[in-house]
C-alpha cells in the first residue's frame, strides 16, 4: 500500500504538476514546489518501506507480469529516486529565481516553459527509475529525452538550437535501437518484465543481438565514449539549471537501465569479457574526458567534459560488481560514486551559471579574483571539486574507495591504476579553475548581483557532496536492503 | 501463412532500419536525417507487427499491436518535435545542416551565453 | 564511544567551527575575527590540557562514528597522538598571534584565518586519528586547506607555488591512498591500537608487505619532503612567513614525519618492519635527505629557502631515528619532533619578524640586523644553535639520543653522518648570526616599518619569544618527569614493552 | 566525419546481426496472445487491443499521452510557430472540400473512438482524425479565432493527461492499485479516458502542425530572431 501512494506521489503528482503547469503558466514555480514536496514525501515513505521489508512491487491494474507491468522499488531504485530528488528539488529551487532575473519578454517566455518540461523530465525519471518492464522503460526513455532536448534548446542561442537538434537526433536514433532490442527480446521470450527475463535466461542468438542494441543505445544517450560526442556543445550551451540536471541526471537515467538489463534481465549474459569491455570503455572515457577538460577556455564546457570522463567511471562498475569476489563493493561503490558526481555536479553547474550571469562570460583565464565577488559560489565550486577528485571525506571518495576495494579484492591492477589516475587528472582540471579565480588580478566587474538563494543552493548540494562520504555506509546499507533475489552477485565482497 | 512469407517480412524489417540508419548518418539536411529517423521506426514497428501476426492462435497477439501504437505515436511526437526544432535552427543560422566541427566541443560553445544566462 | 570521547571530537570542532565561522565574518570585522582565533586556539589548549589530564587520571578516549561501510571514522588518544596534538596545539596558539600581528592591514584575511583553522584541524585530526582511513581523511584535508594558504598572495609566483605544491602533495595522497586501499583489502580495516594488525601476514605475504611499506613511504614521504619528494618545499616558500612556520614546524611536514612513525610503530610494528628489511632503506633515505638538505641549504641567500632546506634535513633526524631499531634511537628521533617543531617555528618567526619590519629577505642582507631587533634575534640565536646541537639546547638532546641509539643498533655511519650534518648545520647558521651580531648595520634597510615602542609589532615578538623560550626550557628541563622527553620515553617503553 | 564506406560496412554488418537474429526468432513465438484473450473479460472492453493499451498496459498509454504533451510543449517553447493563411477565400477549393470533410472527419473520430471497445479503432486513431481536422482547418485559414483562445487550448491539451492521471489517483483510492478498476466500472471509465486522451490527442497533433505556439494576433514572433551577442 506504500508503495502504491509512493507511485501516486511520484509519478502521477509530477505528470499532473506538469499538465497543470502547461495549462496555467504562471503558476510552474508553484506547482513545481508542490510536486517536490509530494515526491520527497514519496521518496522517504518508499526509502523506509525498503529498509524494513525489502524490495516491494506493485502490479499496474492487477494484472501482474508478464500481462500487465510491474512497478518495482528495490535498494537500487529507491537510492535514484533519492539521488533525482534532491538535484531536482535543488534545481527547482534554483531556477525560481534564475530565470526570473532577465526581465524581459525572453525570459518570461523561458520560464513559462522550463516548468512544465523540468516536470516532465522529474516524472520521467521518477517514473524510469520504478519501472521493471523493458517496454516502458522506453516510453520514460523517450519522455527523458524530449524534455532534456527541449530544455536544452530553451537557451535559444545558435549553438543551443544546434547542439540540441543535434541532441534529439542522437537520442532518437538510440531509442530506436532500444526498442529494436526490446521487439528481438519480446520475440524471443514472449515477456518484457525484468524478472520474467532473469528468470527464462535463453541461449539462443536473438537476445544477444538486442542486448547488443540495446547497450548500443543506452551507452549513446549516455555519452559512454566514443559515443559521447553530442554530450559537452548541449550541456555546456543550455541555461545553468538545465547543464545541472542534464549532467546529473538525465545521462544517468540511461545508465539505470543498463544496469537493469545486464545484472538482472540478462545477468547471464554478464561474462568477464563483456564486463571489462564496458569498463576499458569508462577507462577510455576517463582519460578523453579529463584530458580535454583539462584543455577547455571556458568553464562550462570545462565541466561537460568532466561529466564525460566521470560517466566513464560508472562505467568502471561493471567488470567490478560482475565479479564474484568484489560484486557488492563494486555495486555500491559505483552507485555512490554516481548520487556523488550528481550532486557535485549540479552544484559546479549552478555556480557555472552564477559565474556566467554576475560577470558576463564565463573564460577561465579571465575569472581572476571572481573568488572576491561571488566567495559563496566558488566556496561551492571548491567543495563540489573535493568530491570529483575524490577527496575525503566525500562522497566521491567513498565511491572510489569501494571501486579500488573491490579492484584490490579481484587483484585488477590496471583498473586501480585508472582510477587513481583519473583523480589526478581531476584535480588538474579543477585546480586549473580555482587557480584563476584565486588569482588576484583586476577585479573582474561584477556585472549583476546574484539572488543569495541562487549562490546557497549551490554551496548546500556541494556540501552533501562534499560530506556525504561520511555516510556513506547508510546508502551501502540501503542498496544491500533492497537488493531484489534476482542479484545474487551481490553476495560477492559482503564484508569490506 | 507460410512460414517463408514471414522470414521476408523479419529481413525487410532488418533491411529498413538499416536503410534508415545508413542515411541517419550520412545524409546531412536535417530535413532528410528526420526522415532517416522515421524510417529506422518503420523497420522497428514491422518488426513488432510480425511478431504479432506470428502469434499461435486465432488473432494476432494484441501485445506488439498495442506497443507499435505507442510507438507510432511517440514516433509522431518526436517527429513533429524534430521538424519544429529544424524549423527554428534554420530560422536562427540560416542553415539546414549541423556543422560537423562542433561535435568535441572544440568550436566555443558558449558564444551565446551572455543570452542564455 | 564514550563520554570522554566528546573531548576529542571538542578539539577538532574548537577550530572547525572557528574556521567555518571566521569564513562568514565581515572582511572588515578585525576585531572579531581575532578574538574568535584567539578564544578557538584558547579553547583548543585547554580542552588538550584537559586530555593530558585526563589521560593522566587513567581514563581511555575514544571516538567513532559510522563511515564507509564496515570502516569506522574513529578518533583515539595514545601517546603519540598526545605528543603530537600538543605540539601542535601549542604552537598554533603562538602562530595565531603571530599571524594577526603579520596579516594587519593586508587582503583577504576572513579567508586566511578560515584556512588557517582547517589547516590546524586537519592537523590535530591527523594527531588523533585512531585508524588509517581517518588519517588518510585527515591526510587530504590538510592539503585541501594549505594549499589557499600557499597561494595566498595571490601573485603568478604564489600561483605556481601553489601549483607545485599541489601537484606533490596530490601525487603523495594518491599514493597513499593505494596503499590504504590495499593493506586494508590484506588486513581488514586497520586500527592502530591493534598494533601489528599484519602480524599473521607476515609469514605468507612478505613481498607484499614490503612493497606496501615501500608505497606508505612514498606516499607520506611527499609529506615529509623526503629527497627526493622534497621538491615542493622550497617553492611552496612563496607563501606568508605564519604560514611557512605553519607548514614546517606544525603541519603538513610535520604530519608527513608523525605519520612515517605511525605506519612504522603502530601498522607495522617495529619489530615487524625490521623483520621484514625495510628499517635500512628508510634510514638510508633518511640520511640523504639530512645530507642533501644541508649542503643545498648552504649555498641558499635567500633567508626562507635555507631555512626551508634546514627543515628538508632536520625533519628527516625524525625518520631516522623511527627507522633504526632500539628505544634509544626512537626517543631521539620522536623527541625530535618536538623539538624540530619548536626550533623551527621560532627560526620562521625570526625571518617573519626581518622580512616585516625591515624588508630583510636575504641572509646577504642581515649585516648588523642584531643591533636594531636584539630580541628577535636573541630568539632566532637560540633556536639556531639548538639546531646544531649546541648544549644544553633541544636540540643537542635530540641527536645525543639518536647518536646513542645508532651506536646500540650498530648503525656507526649514523654517528659520522650525524656530525656531518651539525657540521653543516653549523656552517649555514654560524655566518648568520655572525653577520647578525657582529657586522655593522647599513645605513638604510631595504624596506623598513616603524612599529613605535617595541621593535616590532608586540604580537610579532611575543611569538618568536615564546617559543625560544620553550627551546630552552625543553633542552634544560630534558630530564625533569615533566618534558617532552620523558613523554617520548613512555612511548618507546610502550614500544618495546615486555 | 567518418568515410561513407566505413558507415556503409557498418551497415551491412548491423543488417547481417539483425536479420540473423530476427530469423532464429522461435516460429511459435511464446506471445501474450492467448492471456490476453483469456483475460479480455475482465478487462472491461471486448477488443483485445483497446485492452491492452488501456487496462494490461494502461500505464504505457498514462505516460505517452503525457509525452504527447510534452512535445507539443516543447515545439511551443521554441516561440510562435508560423502563421497560417492570410486570406481563407483565396483557396476556394479548400474551402469547399472543408465542407465536406469537415463533418465525416467529426464522426468518423466518434465512431473510432466508440467501436475501439469491440473493434479495431480507440482514441489515438480519432485523435488523428480530429488533428487532420484540425490541420485542414488551420490550412483554410478557418482556426484563427480558435488559435487566438489560448488559454482553451493549453487547456484542452492538458485534459487527456489530467483526467487519466486523475483517474489513475481515483482508482489507487477505491481498489488500492494503481489503474485497477472497480469490477464492472471498466468499460465506462476507459470510455471517459479515452475521450479526454482523444480531444487532447487531437489538438496536440493539429497544433505540432504549426511548429510552435500559435501565432500572435501582430506578426510578432518571439525567439525568431536570434537573441544576438546580448
Amino acid at each position: 500500500m506504500t508503495f502504491a501512494w509512493a507511485i501516486v506521489l511520484l509519478v502521477l503528482l509530477p505528470l499532473a504538476a506538469a499538465a497543470l503547469s502547461f495549462a496555467f503558466p504562471r503558476r510552474g514555480g508553484w506547482l513545481a514546489a508542490g510536486a517536490a514536496v509530494g515526491i520527497g514525501v514519496g521518496t522517504a515513505q518508499l526509502i523506509r518501506a525498503v529498509l524494513a521489508d525489502g524490495a516491494q512491487i506493485h502490479q499496474v491494474g492487477g494484472w501482474g507480469a508478464p500481462l500487465g507491468i510491474d512497478l518495482r522499488a528495490d535498494g537500487l531504485a529507491v537510492w535514484m529516486l533519492l539521488v533525482a530528488g534532491i538535484n531536482g528539488a535543488a534545481v527547482a529551487l534554483y531556477s525560481s529565481r534564475y530565470f526570473g532575473m532577465e526581465r524581459s519578454e525572453e525570459g518570461r517566455h523561458r520560464e513559462r516553459y522550463f516548468w512544465p518540461l523540468f516536470l516532465f523530465l522529474w516524472t520521467a525519471l521518477n517514473a524510469l527509475f520504478l519501472s521493471a518492464d523493458i517496454f516502458n522503460l522506453y516510453v520514460t526513455l523517450e519522455m527523458l529525452g524530449f524534455a532534456a532536448v527541449m530544455l536544452a534548446a530553451l537557451a535559444g542561442g545558435r549553438d543551443a538550437l544546434a547542439a540540441a537538434m543535434r541532441y534529439l537526433l542522437v537520442s532518437l536514433s538510440a531509442s530506436l535501437f532500444y526498442l529494436l532490442g526490446v521487439a528481438l527480446v519480446y520475440g524471443q521470450c514472449g515477456t518484457v518484465d525484468l524478472r520474467l527475463l532473469a528468470a527464462q535466461a535463453p541461449a539462443q542468438p536473438a537476445p544477444w543481438v538486442a542486448l547488443a542494441l540495446m547497450t548500443g543505445g543506452l551507452a549513446t544517450k549516455t555519452a559512454l565514449l566514443p559515443m559521447h560526442f553530442w554530450l559537452p556543445p548541449a550541456h555546456a550551451s543550455a541555461p545553468a539549471p538545465v547543464s545541472a540536471l542534464l549532467s546529473a541526471l538525465v545521462v544517468k537515467g540511461s545508465f539505470y537501465i543498463l544496469l537493469r538489463l545486464w545484472f538482472e534481465a540478462f545477468q547471464v549474459r554478464m561474462t568477464p569479457a563483456v564486463a571489462q569491455a564496458l569498463g576499458a570503455l569508462g577507462a577510455a572515457a576517463i582519460l578523453w574526458g579529463s584530458i580535454s577538460a583539462l584543455r577547455q577556455a571556458r568553464l562550462k564546457l570545462l565541466i561537460a567534459h568532466s561529466t564525460v570522463a566521470q560517466i566513464g567511471y560508472l562505467f568502471l562498475l561493471f567488470p567490478r560488481a560482475a565479479s564474484p569476489k568484489a560484486g557488492f563493493l563494486g555495486w555500491s561503490g559505483g552507485l555512490i560514486l554516481l548520487g556523488a558526481h550528481a550532486c557535485a555536479k549540479t552544484a559546479m553547474f549552478l555556480t557555472a551559471g552564477n559565474i556566467l550571469h554576475a560577470v558576463g562570460h564565463d573564460r577561465i583565464k579571465d575569472l581572476e579574483g571572481v573568488t572576491r565577488g561571488l566567495p559563496v559560489s566558488m566556496f561551492a565550486f571548491g567543495l563540489s571539486a573535493l568530491s570529483l577528485v575524490g577527496l575525503p571525506p566525500s562522497g566521491g571518495f567513498a565511491g572510489k574507495w569501494l571501486l579500488l576495494s573491490a579492484g584490490v579484492a579481484q587483484g585488477q591492477w590496471w583498473w586501480i591504476a585508472m582510477v587513481l589516475f583519473g583523480s589526478l587528472l581531476a584535480a588538474a582540471y579543477v585546480v586549473r579553475v580555482l587557480t584563476h579565480a584565486f588569482t588576484s588580478g583586476s577585479k573582474p566587474a561584477i556585472l549583476n548581483p546574484i539572488p543569495p538563494v541562487m549562490e546557497w543552493t549551490a554551496l548546500v548540494l556541494a556540501i552533501v557532496a562534499a560530506g556525504f562520504g561520511l555516510a556513506a555506509f547508510w546508502p551501502a546499507e540501503l542498496l544491500r536492503a533492497g537488493a531484489p533475489q534476482a542479484m545474487p552477485f551481490l553476495a560477492g565482497g559482503a564484508a569490506p | 501463412m507460410p512460414d517463408a512469407d514471414y522470414r521476408l517480412y523479419l529481413m525487410a524489417s532488418a533491411a529498413i532500419f538499416t536503410i534508415g540508419f545508413y542515411s541517419m548518418l550520412t545524409q546531412a539536411h536535417l530535413l532528410r536525417r528526420i526522415m532517416a529517423f522515421n524510417v529506422m521506426g518503420c523497420g522497428v514497428f514491422l518488426l513488432f507487427i510480425t511478431l504479432a501476426a506470428r502469434a499461435p492462435g486465432p488473432v494476432p497477439d494484441p501485445v506488439p499491436h498495442a506497443m507499435v501504437l505507442t510507438g507510432i505515436v511517440v514516433s509522431v511526437c518526436a517527429t513533429g518535435l524534430a521538424l519544429a526544432l529544424a524549423g527554428r535552427v534554420q530560422t536562427v543560422t540560416g542553415k539546414t545542416e549541423l556543422e560537423p566541427g562542433e561535435d568535441a566541443g572544440g568550436r566555443s560553445g558558449a558564444a551565446h551565453h551572455g543570452s542564455s544566462a | 564511544m564514550n563520554i570522554d570521547g566528546l573531548v576529542l571530537l571538542g578539539i577538532l570542532l574548537s577550530s572547525f567551527l572557528t574556521g567555518v565561522a571566521i569564513f562568514f565574518l565581515n572582511e572588515e570585522s578585525h576585531r572579531l575575527r581575532t578574538w574568535l582565533n584567539l578564544l578557538g586556539a584558547g579553547l583548543k589548549l585547554i580542552l588538550v590540557a584537559a586530555l593530558l589530564w585526563g589521560i593522566y587520571q587513567g581514563h581511555e578516549y575514544s571516538f567513532s562514528i559510522d563511515f564507509l561501510p564496515g570502516i569506522p571514522l574513529a578518533l583515539g588518544a595514545d601517546a603519540h597522538s598526545v605528543l603530537f596534538v600538543t605540539l601542535s596545539t601549542v604552537l598554533w596558539f603562538w602562530t595565531t598571534l603571530y599571524a594577526v600581528g603579520y596579516l594587519e592591514g593586508s587582503p583577504h584575511r576572513s579567508r586566511f584565518f578560515g584556512f588557517f583553522s582547517l589547516c590546524v584541524t586537519a592537523t590535530t585530526g591527523i594527531a588523533l586519528s585512531a585508524n588509517l582511513v581517518t588519517f588518510l581523511t585527515f591526510y587530504e584535508l590538510l592539503t585541501v586547506t594549505t594549499y589557499p594558504l600557499v597561494v595566498h598572495r595571490g601573485t603568478e609566483d604564489a600561483m605556481r607555488g601553489g601549483r607545485i605544491y599541489l601537484a606533490y602533495t596530490m601525487l603523495g595522497g594518491t599514493v597513499l591512498l593505494l596503499a590504504v586501499v590495499w593493506l586494508h583489502g590484506l588486513a581488514g580495516p586497520i586500527a592502530f591500537r591493534e598494533r601489528g594488525a599484519i602480524e599473521s601476514l607476515m609469514a605468507t605475504r612478505r613481498g607484499e608487505l614490503q612493497a606496501l611499506f615501500m608505497l606508505f613511504m612514498i606516499g607520506i614521504g611527499f609529506k615529509a619532503a623526503l629527497v627526493p619528494l622534497h621538491g615542493w618545499l622550497p617553492k611552496a616558500m612563496v607563501a606568508p612567513a605564519p604560514v611557512s612556520a605553519l607548514l614546517h614546524a606544525v603541519a603538513v611536514v610535520k604530519a608527513g614525519a608523525f605519520g612515517i612513525v605511525r605506519i612504522v610503530h603502530d601498522v607495522f610494528g617495529i619489530e615487524n618492519a625490521a623483520k621484514l628489511g625495510v628499517l635500512q632503506p628508510l634510514a638510508i633515505a633518511a640520511g640523504v635527505t639530512i645530507l642533501y638538505g644541508s649542503l643545498l641549504a648552504l649555498f641558499q641567500d635567500g633567508l626562507k629557502k635555507r631555512l626551508a632546506y634546514s627543515t628538508v634535513s632536520q625533519v628527516s633526524y625524525i625518520v631516522l631515528g623511527t627507522a633504526i631499531l632500539g628505544p634509544l634511537a626512537t626517543i631521539g628521533g620522536l623527541v625530535h619532533l618536538v623539538h624540530q617543531g619548536l626550533m623551527k617555528i621560532t627560526l620562521f618567526f625570526g625571518a617573519g619578524n626581518y622580512a616585516e619590519t625591515l624588508g630583510i629577505h636575504r641572509v646577504s642582507e642581515m649585516n648588523g640586523v642584531g643591533r636594531r631587533m636584539p630580541w628577535t634575534t636573541a630568539a632566532f640565536t637560540v633556536a639556531a644553535l639548538g639546531m646544531i646541537g649546541l648544549p644544553p639546547l633541544a636540540g643537542h638532546v635530540s641527536k645525543s639520543y639518536l647518536n646513542q641509539g645508532a651506536a646500540a643498533a650498530g648503525q656507526e655511519w649514523v654517528a659520522i653522518l650525524l656530525a656531518a650534518s651539525s657540521l653543516l648545520n653549523a656552517a649555514y647558521f654560524l655566518p648568520i648570526l655572525w653577520r647578525a651580531w657582529f657586522m655593522s648595520p647599513p645605513r638604510q634597510w631595504p624596506h623598513e616599518h616603524a612599529f613605535g615602542r617595541w621593535e616590532t609589532h608586540w604580537m610579532l615578538l611575543a611569538a618568536p619569544l615564546v617559543t625560544a623560550g620553550l627551546v630552552l626550557w625543553a633542552g634544560l628541563s630534558a630530564e625533569s618527569s615533566f618534558s617532552p622527553l620523558a613523554w617520548v620515553k613512555l612511548i618507546a617503553a610502550r614500544e618495546y614493552g615486555p | 566525419m567518418i568515410g561513407r564506406g566505413v558507415i556503409g560496412i557498418c551497415s551491412l554488418l548491423l543488417m547481417g546481426a539483425l536479420s540473423w537474429a530476427a530469423l532464429s526468432l522461435p516460429a511459435k513465438p511464446p506471445g501474450l496472445a492467448k492471456a490476453s484473450l483469456d483475460r479480455l473479460g475482465e478487462s472491461g472492453v471486448a477488443h483485445p487491443v483497446t485492452a491492452v493499451l488501456l487496462n494490461y498496459r494502461g500505464y504505457d498509454t498514462l505516460l505517452e499521452v503525457g509525452v504527447l504533451l510534452l512535445a507539443l510543449a516543447g515545439a511551443w517553447s521554441l516561440g510562435r510557430g508560423e502563421q497560417p493563411a492570410e486570406n481563407p477565400q483565396s483557396r476556394p477549393l479548400l474551402l469547399s472540400l472543408l465542407r465536406v470533410l469537415l463533418p465525416m472527419l467529426l464522426l468518423a473520430a466518434g465512431h473510432l473512438l466508440w467501436i475501439g471497445a469491440f473493434a479495431p479503432g480507440g482514441a489515438f486513431q480519432g485523435g488523428a482524425l480530429l488533428g487532420g481536422a484540425l490541420v485542414l482547418l488551420i490550412l483554410g485559414g478557418l482556426a484563427r479565432r480558435a488559435l487566438k483562445r489560448e488559454r482553451c487550448l493549453r487547456a484542452g491539451l492538458a485534459l487527456g493527461v489530467l483526467v487519466f492521471a486523475g483517474i489513475a489517483a481515483v482508482t489507487m483510492a477505491l481498489t488500492g492499485g494503481l489503474l485497477q478498476y472497480p469490477p464492472g466500472a471498466g468499460g465506462a471509465l476507459i470510455l471517459v479516458i479515452e475521450t479526454a486522451a482523444m480531444v487532447s490527442i487531437g489538438l496536440a497533433l493539429g497544433l505540432l502542425y504549426l511548429g510552435g505556439q500559435p501565432p500572435e494576433g501582430a506578426r510578432r514572433s518571439l525567439l525568431a530572431t536570434p537573441p544576438d551577442h546580448a
